[in-house]
């Protein structure tokens, strides 16, 4: 057991700090969930990107610098630790990227990853449609064989789609065997949203910004060059992904960690409070725990243990970790806590975004039949 | 002993009840987050007219006097429906504070909820006449809460009648909570009945059912302190009857989110406006530190 | 709206506190769930029969007053603010009695109500079984119509039976029409456990004491005297007295209040603690809350209003907040909670006992799927 | 950073899992409850024997001369087992603070298990030896744990070097946590899958399935700080432990019995044996109040 960071990673560490501490933005940008915000967010990732931090742990030649999960989990605590935006890249580069990675053609790979990787392309995830959420493999939208152009057409709805008014391309799962069911006969594929029969419609979440969409698919043409994975294969491509967003590349231990230190920041702006104190004392160690149980995965990844299961208990851990330490900032700030304005309004709308976790990339509820079936091996039904 | 409302007090809630059922709808709720005032225009001279802003007020200046249990299941209506209205503020802490019903009333520890439409306003500082304040607006959650801060010269009060004027604000939030719990429950049920995921309803899945049962038993269990401190006008029970009122309120939103999934978390859906109000209420007229503190110091 | 007690209730009030100061055994009395504290319960449950404080919302002819449901409430309070006993025949007094009054021949009333009352009969329940135990329906044991003698014979095993072992009679459920499945088909009976045929075997519960029972029925006979309701009714007329287990008339809010108010003792005897100081403070506050429901419900039963589903609200409720009191009061103990003996023992044998509470007449799983169903209505499947 | 144990580590824990298998069953500890001694007869010895009393003590001194890093794993294996034995007490604890493998340790703040079996006492007073010492027995809910108050006149011993062997012991509680609750899952885990009613297995109810989903996270996050303590040796990161693998013995303890129903509340079913072991070590080597607070000290 060895619990420090070698010299290179240190080097690394005080690169990615001294440069984050540079060019983080102040005041900090306006929510990237709405339309004037996202534009601003990728100037930022932009300038990221420029510096070879926009996606560390990738391959040079897609923009990235191969550093090693160590290396990107330091990145990421930095990242956090300098109070920098919120990715809105993110789907692109922790959903999509992981499975082009593994199932794209070199072609699609050259294609796709560097246009992500720099911003100029951004990508949302079609996946929920209105029958289709928790149940995914109720999908409904269709993809008919066209061969007379050797492509697809895509016909359907896709909803609840993160920031898919913003974006300019979207991946999702379609039924292109209308006689197979259940997670039989779907295909994965790669859409320009900019295609003729797409409309999109922004839908305001919680929080007021237009962070979601439904996404009208009218007879849409797709070339066979963006099917990701063979046809009616795309379940198993798409679990894929699935196993990145509940697991370990979409929220890093340094989110919580820095959240659970701005706790304690706004605990003492308030004055010592003994009915408080012991609940951020808890929710400190939570976030520690988070991120030793993260060390611990990592070290199991880098020696080649690809976690199954196990990432269901990350799922729920973080999403309600962030929860409690959301609701806890409110208490804390009492009559002020409604109040959306001020040096403290971040936490109300840093609790509405919370309250997601629990919900999205399967429901809390589904990941513990998850865990009880798959990790404690309980029966199905 | 009889723990009950009388079959009058149950017909006077159920006319106030479709009042609001007409009248304040989500759609009217909805147009109070984007219009001038906050509120529904009309609605608080109906509410006037059927005599629930002046409920505690003597006859001789426009009231009927009753008491706090008359008013207390009036104001649970209010919250069911997420009146966006300064009920509380004014039938229960201003208008037997004033000793008249036909003034409006504004207040709170600090932030003013609808201070800007209300004729006097009260703050822990004193009193305010409407005329004699600079209001700067700062935003709620609840875009129907129009919240301000209240500088001014304010004049003295008696702190004997604020405070039994604030313990009845105080029973009155935590029966707004209680209708706000009912209303995201009813909701929650209705829509877990509907919506069908793997085949079935989702309603028939067991960790759904829990979640709800457990949310009906916290409301269950908060409702009769509410009453019991409406009758009573204890101010250590006003604070069992808020906190358990906020308890139950703020679990069944988290419950009812949950259980609704995506749809819940759009603007577009009914249930954050309910939701909201509850987050605000929670932490108004006393959070949960206040008033376990209140009762701590009373018991140990 | 009237929350004062009438003149006569607090001279009720008065005589029960009275009494149960000169009378309440002093030192505590052992365990009633070992034989030895068996024997002793039942003196002190004679001396409460003879002052006519044993059942005294029962009519006059039985061994009770005639008390109204306030005044019942009364005595609970005072009996346990007083620290009186636990009711070693409560499981008689509070499952089968109802059960008697509402469908027992007035032969039956007048032959088991008096000596249930006095304590000169104990009963216990039968009706869990090795293979029936959430799930009542799934009951084995079996009732064979004996013509020739005028009655039945009973043979099978029921188990978890609460102080079997010391019990002169049991009430329990049998299958009397073997071709019925699940519900239908069963005969309620009452049984002598001095009968030949009857074997029991006392089963050592988590606390220690031989509070458990297998009772073991081989070819027993039961007179038709001992069907209580129609043959092949017993479902329903159970039903009854699962009502009377998981609503008001097993745990009065008394109880609840007295363990609150002893939690208080010991934290003050501990020394002001801002750490815990708050649960205290809940824990009470559920107890008021407690009280008060019930006055709610009682005011509605004295009206007639009966109470259905509402009472699964009650038991999850009140089981919950025994655990949690107890709970709190090993936590106030520290390092000293795990001792059995001195000033402060009596809080973990009473953290066993309350373990039970979540578990027994129905899981409290069970109960929130009948909360679910019938209360809110929610479909079953 | 490699966050893993060695294979050698793996090994040496496999096979104490082994011995204690066969030689630490639910009997075993069902006899040291009514014994005389409340320990298994010749398993210190074995235990001895293996290397495991002495992992910490200088090779000169008969011991491995090893780190806590390997005696954490061995600890959790006691803990699944419910060893009654002073094995934190004297690994952990005694043996590094007296340099030697070849005393029986007992130590507590103020109660201590296993006292009358042991060639050292050392509580918060001072270090007591064998032959100096009054003890007075007290029953405690774990028949296997005998209690005793100590007695006596007590050689003062080195502060530092106390709360150092207080650090480790906490650690090697945490673990022994880790390790009940391990044990309480799987057991129940099994129970489930057997157990049936309403024609099906009760493992495949929901309600059932999402306490041991909340337990198996319990522990997932608690390990991990057990781990990292036992690396660094930091009094604040073996407080961030034993709370957390307390919070995960209490939890999985509580499901434990709630999904085995009435055959969990008997004491001829052996899963009583582990609840009380983790009811009793959740108050031991400081509470969560203790823990919380050193916690806090540092953070806050």
């Amino acid at each position: 057991m060895d619990l420090s960071f070698s010299p290179e990673e240190n080097t690394f560490r005080a690169e990615c700090r001294a440069w984050l501490e540079v060019n983080v933005p102040r005041p900090a940008l306006p929510s990237g969930d709405t339309r004037a915000g996202f534009t601003a967010h990728l100037e930022w990732e932009r300038a990221l990107f420029e510096a070879r931090l926009a996606v560390v742990s990738w391959p040079q030649e897609f923009g990235g610098r191969d550093a090693s999960l160590w290396e990107w989990l330091i990145f990421e605590e930095e990242y956090y630790r300098a109070g920098a935006p919120q990715r809105v890249t993110q789907n692109g580069i922790f959903l999509l990227a992981p499975t082009i990675f593994e199932f794209g053609t070199p072609e699609q790979q050259a294609r796709v990853l560097p246009k992500m990787a720099s911003g100029e392309q951004t990508w949302c995830q079609g996946w929920s449609e209105p029958n289709a959420g928790s149940d995914l493999a109720a999908i409904q939208s269709r993809a008919a064989r066209d061969d007379a152009v050797g492509g697809w057409r895509l016909s359907g709805q896709k909803t609840w789609t993160t920031r898919g008014a913003f974006c300019t391309h979207l991946f999702g799962l379609f039924r292109s065997d209308p006689d197979a069911e259940r997670h039989h006969g779907l295909t994965y594929f790669l859409v320009d949203l900019a295609s003729a029969g797409v409309t999109v419609r922004g839908v305001e979440r919680l929080d007021g910004d237009e962070g979601f969409a439904e996404v009208f698919l009218d007879d849409v043409f797709v070339a066979d060059a963006d099917v990701l994975g063979e046809p009616n294969q795309g379940w198993a491509v798409a679990m894929a992904t699935t196993g990145s967003e509940r697991g370990l590349t979409l929220r890093s231990p340094g989110r919580f960690l820095a959240t659970a230190q701005r706790l304690i920041d706004l605990y003492h702006s308030r004055g010592d409070d003994p009915q408080l104190r012991d609940r951020v004392v808890a929710a400190y160690i939570d976030a520690e725990a988070y991120r030793w149980q993260t060390f611990w995965t990592v070290t199991r990844a880098v020696e080649g243990v690809r976690a199954g299961a196990e990432s269901s208990m990350v799922k729920v851990f973080w999403s309600e970790l962030d929860v409690r330490l959301h609701e806890l900032a409110l208490d804390l700030l009492g009559p002020h806590a409604e109040l959306l304005d001020g040096d403290t309004g971040a936490w109300m709308k840093g609790y509405e975004f919370a309250l997601a976790g629990p919900i999205y990339a399967g429901t809390n509820e589904i990941q513990r039949n998850v865990i009880a079936e798959r990790v404690l091996g309980m029966p199905r039904r | 002993m009889r723990f009950a409302f009388t079959d009058d007090q149950i017909a006077f809630r159920d006319a106030v009840r479709e009042l609001l059922e007409k009248e304040c709808t989500p759609a009217h709720v909805r147009e109070a987050w984007t219009n001038a005032t906050g509120r529904i225009p009309g609605l608080w001279e109906k509410l006037t007219d059927m005599g629930v802003v002046g409920m505690l007020a003597p006859e001789a200046r426009g009231g009927l006097e009753l008491t706090m249990v008359d008013l207390v299941l009036i104001l649970e209506e209010t919250g069911r429906c997420a009146a966006p209205e300064p009920i509380v503020e004014t039938a229960a802490f201003g208008v037997p504070l004033l000793e008249r019903a036909d003034r409006t009333v504004a207040t709170a520890r600090t932030l003013v909820p609808w201070a800007d439409t209300a004729d006097v306003i009260v703050t822990e500082a004193g009193r305010f006449e409407r005329d004699a304040v600079e209001l700067v607006a700062r935003p709620s959650v609840d875009g129907a809460r129009r919240l301000f801060e209240v500088r001014g010269t304010p004049a003295p009060v008696d702190g004997d009648a604020i405070a039994a004027a604030f313990d009845r604000a105080v029973v009155g939030t935590a029966a707004q909570q209680c209708g706000l719990a009912q209303r995201m429950l009813d909701m929650t049920v209705e829509y877990t009945k509907e919506r069908r995921q793997f085949g079935v309803p989702i309603g028939s899945f067991q960790a759904v059912k829990h979640h709800l049962a457990n949310a009906r038993i916290a409301l269950e269990f908060a409702r009769p302190l509410v009453y019991r401190a409406a009758a009573t006008l204890d101010p250590v029970h006003a604070s069992m009857a808020k906190y358990k009122a906020d308890e139950a309120a703020l679990m069944t939103a988290r419950a009812a989110l949950q259980c609704h999934g995506a749809i819940g978390y759009t603007t577009e859906y009914d249930l954050h406006l309910y939701m909201k109000r509850s987050w605000a209420l929670a932490r108004s007229m006393g959070d949960g530190r206040l008033h376990r503190s209140r009762v701590g110091a009373a018991i140990l």
